[in-house]
């Protein structure tokens, strides 16, 4: 039998089809202002963590919005809750908030072994 | 034999009671660690155990905060701890001369006037006067309370808690206890003519149609009713009345909380009497949010129920904290819930890389909020340029933040790894001391840095000192000033004094009714992770347009948070403490520039 | 190596054809099959180059960036600018290889490998594919059916009909010593043989650089090939 | 320049010369399906009774060299130059190109040429240096599926087939894959433009069968010249055609027919493969989709024999194809050599075993 | 006195209305020439207007109104191909050589809409479930619901912006301006008769230039969920179960993204009108690169056409809303009756 593993078909689109709403669903039960943001990049111009990695806010909120909950579960740790995000934010979206609420869903979904 | 059941109800119930108050006592003390066991025992032998029956004579019985804060309100639970608590003691005084011995049963004093109907006894009219007198002020509290529960207003509040079954149990009981005892009390001196001017005059109204056996009723219906209350005092807010004078012995001791629950919180929360004053001051409840209180917290913990919406919307100002009447340390308290309640959340700043410590003899952090007021970092710069001194802007470009902001969000962990950081390399700067502009670093850098002998100094005190040294001359322009003590500062670190020293030297400090203690918050707070925008707005209203009032020229902040909510506000002119200074900084003559220059050499290539 | 980087970026035509100004809609990136499958984004390359910034583009040609397209020009056909990413791509991987930044990155250093196989078939065979070069232990994916034919070569083409290796006219016929010569002589007028040879040269270059050399310190291109395959 | 086209694409033809045609080879046609360019030369002369000149001294286009940046620019425009010079010399004005390939690269360089002269003026010199040569910009440059095209009625007309189930009596269900380098690049240059091309549509309908539309119709095969030629790089090819497959699988079409030499083979290999590795197959059991060319189809349907055709050098089986449009064929005679002779067969057909 | 003096206005539309029923009651002689049976011109068709839901019907009603009110001549089913200047009077022909002659003439004949068929990539009139801007306010005015073509509620729309705007391979490259808001407003309204359906706008700018504009945006995105994905759209392809496949970029990630949708709905934008052409064959009045009315400049004279007394009002000269355009056409009658005082002797 011939080796193929040098071969590895895979998918970079987003099929909104497969969309993971776990997370979406869940921030905006509790914070719908969340709904109005107009990925700007506001927020990641002023991150203090983005300042100092290569952490996106406007990104984490776009992963959200495209149900990508690993990748939120990878980056959400880098935030350091300062909140000038929050500050700056032409929509006033709460998004410190957003970022809590992400937090408790990953963790409830880990406990929860949902994780993909 | 009859006769004497009427003790069984009471007595059902206090065994009841003690059995869980054993439980509950001993289970709470085993549980508090080692260390604050120490301290437990070694308080009780030291003058605090003196202070502490102090306090639970001053504020368990008499209540003299809410007095303070409140006469009316005072009044209504002095006559009902104070007075309850002089019925008992009186009524054993009367027992033991009645029965001329100091060993009597306890429950006699309770049911005195069913037992003994003839007043043959030593000062017997006396002992009768003074326990209807004190009947009579118990009732009248009782009273109050009843009308508090339909007429709140009455009573200077605004707001008042709401009851679950068990404290309606427990309230009604209580409630009955006292009104029943009137009537067993006047039945008996209808009977046997044993009452005073209380009772007698009641039990004169009932006239013939009084009999044994109304009188053995209204008897066992009094003890009903405590024994109900008795049953229904662990389930309800009235376990306070017990808890709260182990939480006096053991808050004296200096035990706190440290991060984590342990009985200390159960502690606490059962000593929480649900007086309601945290509502009334608690501005949340002008935008309209009134579910989050810390009595509710304190509720909702004991009944596990408590849910984020609740816990991280609070603005974490401590306000509550200065008014509860018991002394609970609610901010712990609620952090110590957030931190619990974010355990399970993951953080990696492993991208926080080793920016190499500059040595310098000052250290200036300016911390996040700050870098979002630029007006405070320069005027910052401004003043170490006149200082002389060298100084380490540390985050002037790489700017990880301080940690007080994920601690105010519960994840204390991720702010450990922050600390650990910024330690790391305020450590390395061999600096001697640390300047910091914002209040919330300020805090965090006090509370939970370890940094040796490095002083943690804020910038208003700083500021001060240079003026006091004659570093900086200031002009005093004469403007009306209002200092807002920002509450990361004032009320949580008790830090008054200087900024508005500072502020004197410059200009027309006005005094507002709400300052110090009792000021404002501005509603930016980072410590409330769940308030909308809108909702903040109306407490910045609230407080400027109260400042508004005093006509002032300036707001005067020394906090950047404050400073740029309050900024959002067209109406009111708002500045740093360092902008203030800054702005009204004498010419330097020439001569004095070119000294200056040649002193500050290095440092202007850094700021400059 | 990168002096006046913009300006032979600027020079090449096809540049003035395959950039007018970008409006980042992001067109090209929805029908890329590199998008598809690698972290790729040609909208991003139109606009790295529409900058004209120095350090965006070295950092291109540098990368493994560049070499995902695979010109299928899909872009082309719907951008409502008439840009042409792929064109753009083809103008990069020149300078890129013009100026040796190729060998810097992974992809890039592959095209020694296609040097050598397709490169080699242009100049000896006059053809870039030969039946003989589809060795089935290099290529699985074909399949038996390949596998047979390869091993029955000269049957299965003639059995079709084809000219395979012989003179005259025909499929897979043999390309005569005059037309090589030809097409030799237009590789060496018109800069196709040069090219070549810068390819080979940086990738010497960069087997020395890695160590790969043989007993008189001259690169071991046998190895560096053998590397490249691995990598 | 912006071009301010307002095209009906719908409405669009392309103009297809009528005869004497100087033939363009394909390297990979030439290698894969051999059969298919022989039976283009084949329908054009016998068939159709058409002028056109197979010369043995054209060589590549250059044109994978080129899309995998080995071959410069002016290198390929000089090498087309030849070309081009070569019909010249033999008096032809219109080019027939087999390859795909080719064909965007003829067109990007004639397109070169209108737009900046100085190119032209550069490539005759550079071929005047090299080769002495000189050349004619050719007249018409069409691909041969535009000639297919052009006189698929005149085909069916000879036709002994239709592409038309003969039990059932349905048309069979065909989806076409269009070369990106047929009009991807210049929509112009293509029959219908490139969104609905109507190249090989017309084709299957001219010839009885019903072609079908499917999501992924225009999405690359995924050859991606250095994306298959480099071994490590394969997982790009086969991804994007998986994803084709998916696409068109509910479909449930009869046949893929091809314009494009390398489309042809990779969407017949990659069946296969995908095959190997997911254990899935698109065509039902353990075969695929059976890929064709137009010259394979047209040839199929005008009664070539279908081993004269090549069709035994796909991995994926034909023959249940041929059973529902009734071609007649000997299956014995699929794996022989010369003159009969029998050699090894493959170890298998299809996509599994 | 300019009273004696006659007016000719091309097109009975909301621009031609207006501007006929200023000049006509300061007491001039107009002559409102319209090409179809009806005036009020594409508002017609219209369900609500942008960004207040107010209804298009009471605009027209009392456009007709004040025409009627005022004594405007309205002439119907004449389509004017010709204009010339013959002894300082303007003579104005149909096709049928009916002729009108006037001092001025303004010129409102409005635009045309964009054939979406040209945008084949996006399968209108191929795919049933694609259909226009247009098609969808038509659809709500006369029934009211939205279905899909095998007569189901959709669950998921997208809607499209820039179909034929900015655009080179339509030729259009300019922005048609109204399509955004357009767009936003009709997301609301599937919201308020779908409920449960998810909507999604794909974008490259939101271009909302107008008061309110944003706060519509907010309100869309806040109270009604629409999603917005920035990227523009590659192509539509039918699937087998007949919904359509979506293509595009999530530019703001920079990754393909795959949808699957029920219906789109492509925003068209507006196109110069096709009589622009035949009016400037003999006068000098122009045509600007897109095929727009030139006006002289943009800035002060928008309403004068490169022809001393051929003036222009409403969408002629560009895309505009309908307030725009009314308040154009107002400018465009007093921009004559300057001209007509100035020429009155």
């Amino acid at each position: 039998m011939n080796d193929f593993s040098y071969l590895k078909p895979a998918s970079r689109q987003i099929d909104f089809d497969k969309f993971d709403d776990r997370l979406l669903l869940y921030v905006l039960k509790y914070e719908l202002s969340f709904a109005t943001c107009i990925s700007c990049g506001g927020c990641t111009a002023t991150c203090s963590a983005g300042n100092l990695t290569n952490f996106n806010v406007r990104k984490i909120g776009l992963w959200l919005r495209r149900g990508e909950t690993e990748k939120l579960s990878e980056e959400i740790g880098k935030c350091m809750f300062c909140g000038k995000c929050t500050l700056i934010c032409p929509r006033d979206i709460n998004i410190r908030n957003v970022i809590l609420l992400i937090k408790k869903r990953i963790s409830m979904l880990k406990t929860e072994k949902e994780m993909p | 034999m009859i006769e004497k059941s009427i003790i069984i109800p009471f007595l059902i119930g206090l065994i009841y009671l003690s059995i869980i108050f054993i439980y509950r006592f001993t289970k709470w003390i085993r549980g508090l660690s080692k260390l604050d066991k120490l301290r437990l025992m070694q308080s009780l032998k030291s003058r605090r155990f003196m202070l502490s029956l102090k306090e639970i004579f001053m504020e368990g019985l008499l209540h003299h905060k809410i007095f303070l804060k409140n006469p009316i309100l005072g009044y209504m639970h002095m006559s009902l701890a104070f007075g309850w608590f002089l019925l008992i003691l009186i009524g054993h005084i009367e027992v033991m001369c009645a029965k001329n011995s100091i060993f009597v049963p306890f429950h006699l004093a309770i049911f005195f006037r069913y037992f003994e109907t003839t007043k043959n006894f030593a000062f017997s009219g006396v002992f009768s006067f003074l326990m209807d007198f004190l009947l009579l002020f118990v009732l009248s509290g009782v009273c109050m309370a009843m009308l508090k529960r339909f007429k709140k207003q009455m009573f200077g509040m605004k707001r008042t808690t709401r009851l679950k079954t068990g404290d309606r149990i427990a309230l009604i009981s209580l409630w009955l206890i006292f009104p029943l005892r009137l009537a067993a009390e006047s039945m008996s001196a209808n009977l046997h003519g044993n009452g005073s001017f209380l009772t007698s005059t009641f039990g004169n109204f009932i006239g013939n149609s009084g009999s044994e056996t109304a009188n053995f009723i209204f008897w066992m219906l009094y003890s009903f009713s405590l024994g109900f209350f008795f049953i229904a005092l662990p389930n309800s807010r009235y376990m306070h009345i017990f808890t709260e004078m182990l939480f006096i012995f053991v808050r004296n001791a200096g035990i706190k909380l440290k991060k984590h629950n342990n009985t200390f919180t159960d502690i606490q929360v059962y000593s929480c009497s649900r007086c309601g004053l945290c509502l009334d001051n608690c501005q949340l409840a002008t935008a309209g949010i009134n579910n989050t209180q810390s009595v509710y917290i304190l509720k909702n913990i004991r009944n596990k129920n408590l849910t984020d919406e609740q816990l991280f919307n609070c603005l974490l100002c401590g306000k509550c904290e200065v008014d509860c009447p018991v002394g609970i340390n609610t901010i712990d308290l609620r952090i110590t819930q957030r931190i619990e309640s974010t355990l399970q959340y993951n953080s990696s700043y492993s991208y926080l890389e080793d920016i190499p410590a500059q040595k310098a003899d000052v250290v200036y952090f300016a911390g996040c909020m700050t870098h979002l007021t630029p007006g405070i970092i320069s005027s910052m710069k401004k003043i170490f340029q006149m200082s002389g001194e060298n100084v380490w802007f540390m985050d002037e470009e790489k700017a990880p933040c301080c940690g007080r902001p994920l601690m105010q969000a519960g994840q204390y962990e991720a702010a450990s790894k922050l600390i650990f950081n910024n330690t790391k390399k305020l450590l390395g700067s061999n600096a001697k001391k640390l300047i910091v502009s914002c209040p919330i670093c300020y805090k965090v850098f006090k509370e939970d840095y370890e940094l040796g002998k490095m002083e943690i100094v804020f910038h208003a005190e700083y500021i001060l000192q240079l003026i006091k040294d004659n570093v900086i001359k200031v002009n005093n322009s004469n403007e009306r000033i209002i200092y807002h003590d920002p509450c990361e500062l004032g009320r949580t670190m008790n830090m008054y004094d200087e900024p508005r020293s500072v502020l004197q030297e410059t200009g027309k400090l006005i005094p507002v009714k709400n300052e110090k203690q009792t000021a404002w918050c501005c509603g930016g707070s980072l410590g409330n992770l769940k308030i909308s925008q809108e909702e903040r707005t109306i407490l910045r209203n609230q407080a400027v347009e109260d400042y508004l009032q005093y006509k002032p020229d300036i707001l005067a902040t020394a906090c950047p948070m404050c400073k740029k909510t309050f900024a959002r506000h067209r109406e009111i002119k708002v500045l740093d403490i360092s902008e203030i200074i800054t702005n009204s900084i004498s010419k330097p003559t020439e001569e004095k520039i070119t000294k200056q220059k040649t002193k500050n050499k290095i440092h202007e290539n850094e700021f400059v | 190596m990168y002096s006046e980087i913009i300006k032979n970026l600027k020079t090449d035509v096809r540049l003035t054809e395959a950039l007018q100004a970008c409006m980042n809609c992001g067109i090209c990136t929805a029908v890329c099959p590199a998008a598809e499958f690698y972290e790729y984004d040609p909208r991003s390359i139109a606009v790295s180059v529409q900058s004209e910034n120095r350090e965006k583009i070295i950092d291109l040609l540098e990368s493994d960036t560049i070499w995902y397209c695979g010109q299928c020009m899909s872009c082309k056909t719907r951008c409502p600018r008439n840009n042409c990413s792929g064109l753009i791509i083809s103008v990069l991987r020149k300078l890129s290889q013009e100026t040796g930044a190729f060998t810097k990155s992974r992809m890039g250093r592959q095209q020694y490998l296609i040097l050598k196989t397709i490169g080699n078939n242009i100049l000896s065979r006059g053809y870039c594919i030969h039946p003989t070069t589809v060795v089935p232990e290099t290529h699985p994916e074909q399949g038996p059916v390949w596998k047979w034919i390869y091993e029955n070569m000269h049957d299965v083409y003639a059995v079709v009909g084809a000219n395979l290796d012989c003179d005259g006219p025909g499929t897979m016929r043999k390309i005569n010593s005059i037309d090589l010569n030809e097409l030799n002589n237009i590789f060496i007028v018109s800069g196709g043989m040069k090219f070549f040879d810068t390819i080979n040269h940086f990738s010497k270059l960069k087997a020395i650089e890695m160590g790969m050399v043989d007993e008189y310190g001259e690169a071991d291109m046998e190895k560096y090939t053998q590397y490249l395959l691995q990598e | 320049m912006e071009i301010k086209s307002k095209i009906k694409w719908s409405e669009y033809n392309k103009e297809i010369a009528e005869d004497h045609f100087f033939f363009l080879r394909s390297c990979i046609r030439q290698n894969f399906n051999p059969g298919a360019e022989k039976a283009f030369i084949s329908i054009l002369k016998n068939n159709l009774k058409k002028d056109i000149f197979d010369d043995a001294r054209h060589t590549t286009c250059t044109g994978i060299g080129y899309h995998t940046d080995i071959v410069p620019f002016e290198t390929m425009q000089t090498m087309i130059a030849r070309q081009f010079s070569l019909m010249t010399e033999k008096g032809y004005k219109n080019c027939a190109v087999s390859c795909i390939t080719s064909f965007g690269s003829y067109n990007e360089i004639l397109s070169t040429w209108k737009e900046f002269p100085e190119e032209l003026a550069k490539t005759r010199d550079y071929l005047k240096k090299a080769t002495g040569r000189e050349f004619e910009i050719p007249e018409n440059l069409s691909h041969g599926c535009d000639i297919i095209y052009k006189f698929r009625k005149e085909i069916a007309a000879q036709s002994n087939y239709k592409l038309i189930n003969i039990e059932t009596g349905e048309p069979l269900k065909i989806v076409d894959h269009i070369g990106c380098h047929y009009s991807k690049i210049f929509p112009e240059k293509g029959v219908g433009g490139f969104e609905y091309s109507k190249v090989l549509t017309e084709m299957i309908q001219a010839w009885g069968g019903q072609p079908v539309d499917y999501p992924e119709r225009r999405h690359c095969c995924g050859f991606g010249f250095r994306q298959y030629l480099v071994k490590s790089n394969r997982s790009y090819s086969i991804s994007n055609s998986r994803k084709k497959f998916e696409s068109m699988e509910p479909f449930k079409p009869d046949a893929i027919i091809t314009n494009c030499p390398g489309c042809n083979m990779f969407l017949d290999r990659w069946q296969y493969t995908l095959a190997q590795i997911e254990g899935k197959t698109y065509g039902g059991g353990t075969n695929g989709i059976p890929v064709f060319s137009y010259e394979e189809l047209a040839g199929l349907i005008l009664g070539y024999d279908p081993w004269k055709l090549g069709l035994q050098m796909h991995q994926v089986d034909v023959e249940p194809f041929l059973k529902k449009i009734g071609v007649r064929y000997d299956p014995e005679l699929k794996f022989v050599g010369i003159n009969g002779k029998y050699i090894n067969e493959p170890l298998f057909t299809g996509c599994l075993k | 006195m300019i009273k004696n003096k006659h007016v000719a206005i091309i097109g009975g539309g909301i621009a031609g209305m207006e501007a006929a029923a200023v000049l006509a009651k300061q007491g001039l002689k107009v002559t409102l020439i319209e090409k179809e049976a009806i005036t009020g011109g594409k508002l017609n068709d219209w369900h609500h207007l942008f960004p207040d839901f107010f209804s298009p019907k009471t605009v027209i009603d009392n456009l007709i109104a004040k025409t009627n009110h005022s004594g405007v001549n309205v002439v119907y089913n004449t389509e004017i191909s010709k204009i010339e200047k013959l002894n300082g009077r303007f003579e104005l022909s149909d096709e049928r050589d009916t002729k009108f002659y006037s001092d001025a003439v303004i010129i409102a004949s409005g635009f045309r809409l964009f054939d979406a068929t040209l945008k084949e990539e996006y399968g209108y009139g191929i795919f049933d479930n694609v259909i226009t801007s247009v098609d969808f306010e038509k659809l709500m005015k006369t029934e009211g619901k939205l279905l899909t073509a095998q007569k189901t509620e959709p669950k998921r729309i997208a809607i499209i912006h820039c179909v034929g705007s900015r655009d080179a391979k339509t030729g259009n490259t300019y922005c048609s301006k109204v399509c955004c808001i357009t767009g936003i407003k009709q997301a609301i309204e599937i919201n308020k008769i779908l409920p449960d359906s998810e909507i999604y706008c794909f974008y490259m700018d939101l271009r909302l230039y107008g008061l309110n504009f944003d706060s519509l945006y907010l309100h869309a995105q806040k109270q009604h969920k629409i999603q917005f994905i920035r990227g523009r759209l590659s192509e539509i392809a039918e699937r087998f179960d007949k919904s359509l496949q979506l293509k595009t970029e999530d530019t703001l990630q920079g990754r393909p993204l795959r949808i699957n949708v029920d219906t789109v709905i492509l925003l068209i934008g507006m196109e110069p009108g096709a009589s622009n052409n035949l009016f400037t064959k003999n006068n000098k009045v122009t045509i600007d690169e897109n095929g727009f009315m030139k006006p002289i400049n943009m800035h002060e004279n928008r309403n004068s056409s490169t022809h001393d007394g051929i003036f222009l009002a409403g969408t002629v000269i560009c895309p505009m809303a309908v307030n725009e355009s009314i308040e154009n056409a107002r400018a465009a009658a007093f921009e004559v009756i300057s001209y007509l005082e100035k020429n009155k002797l």
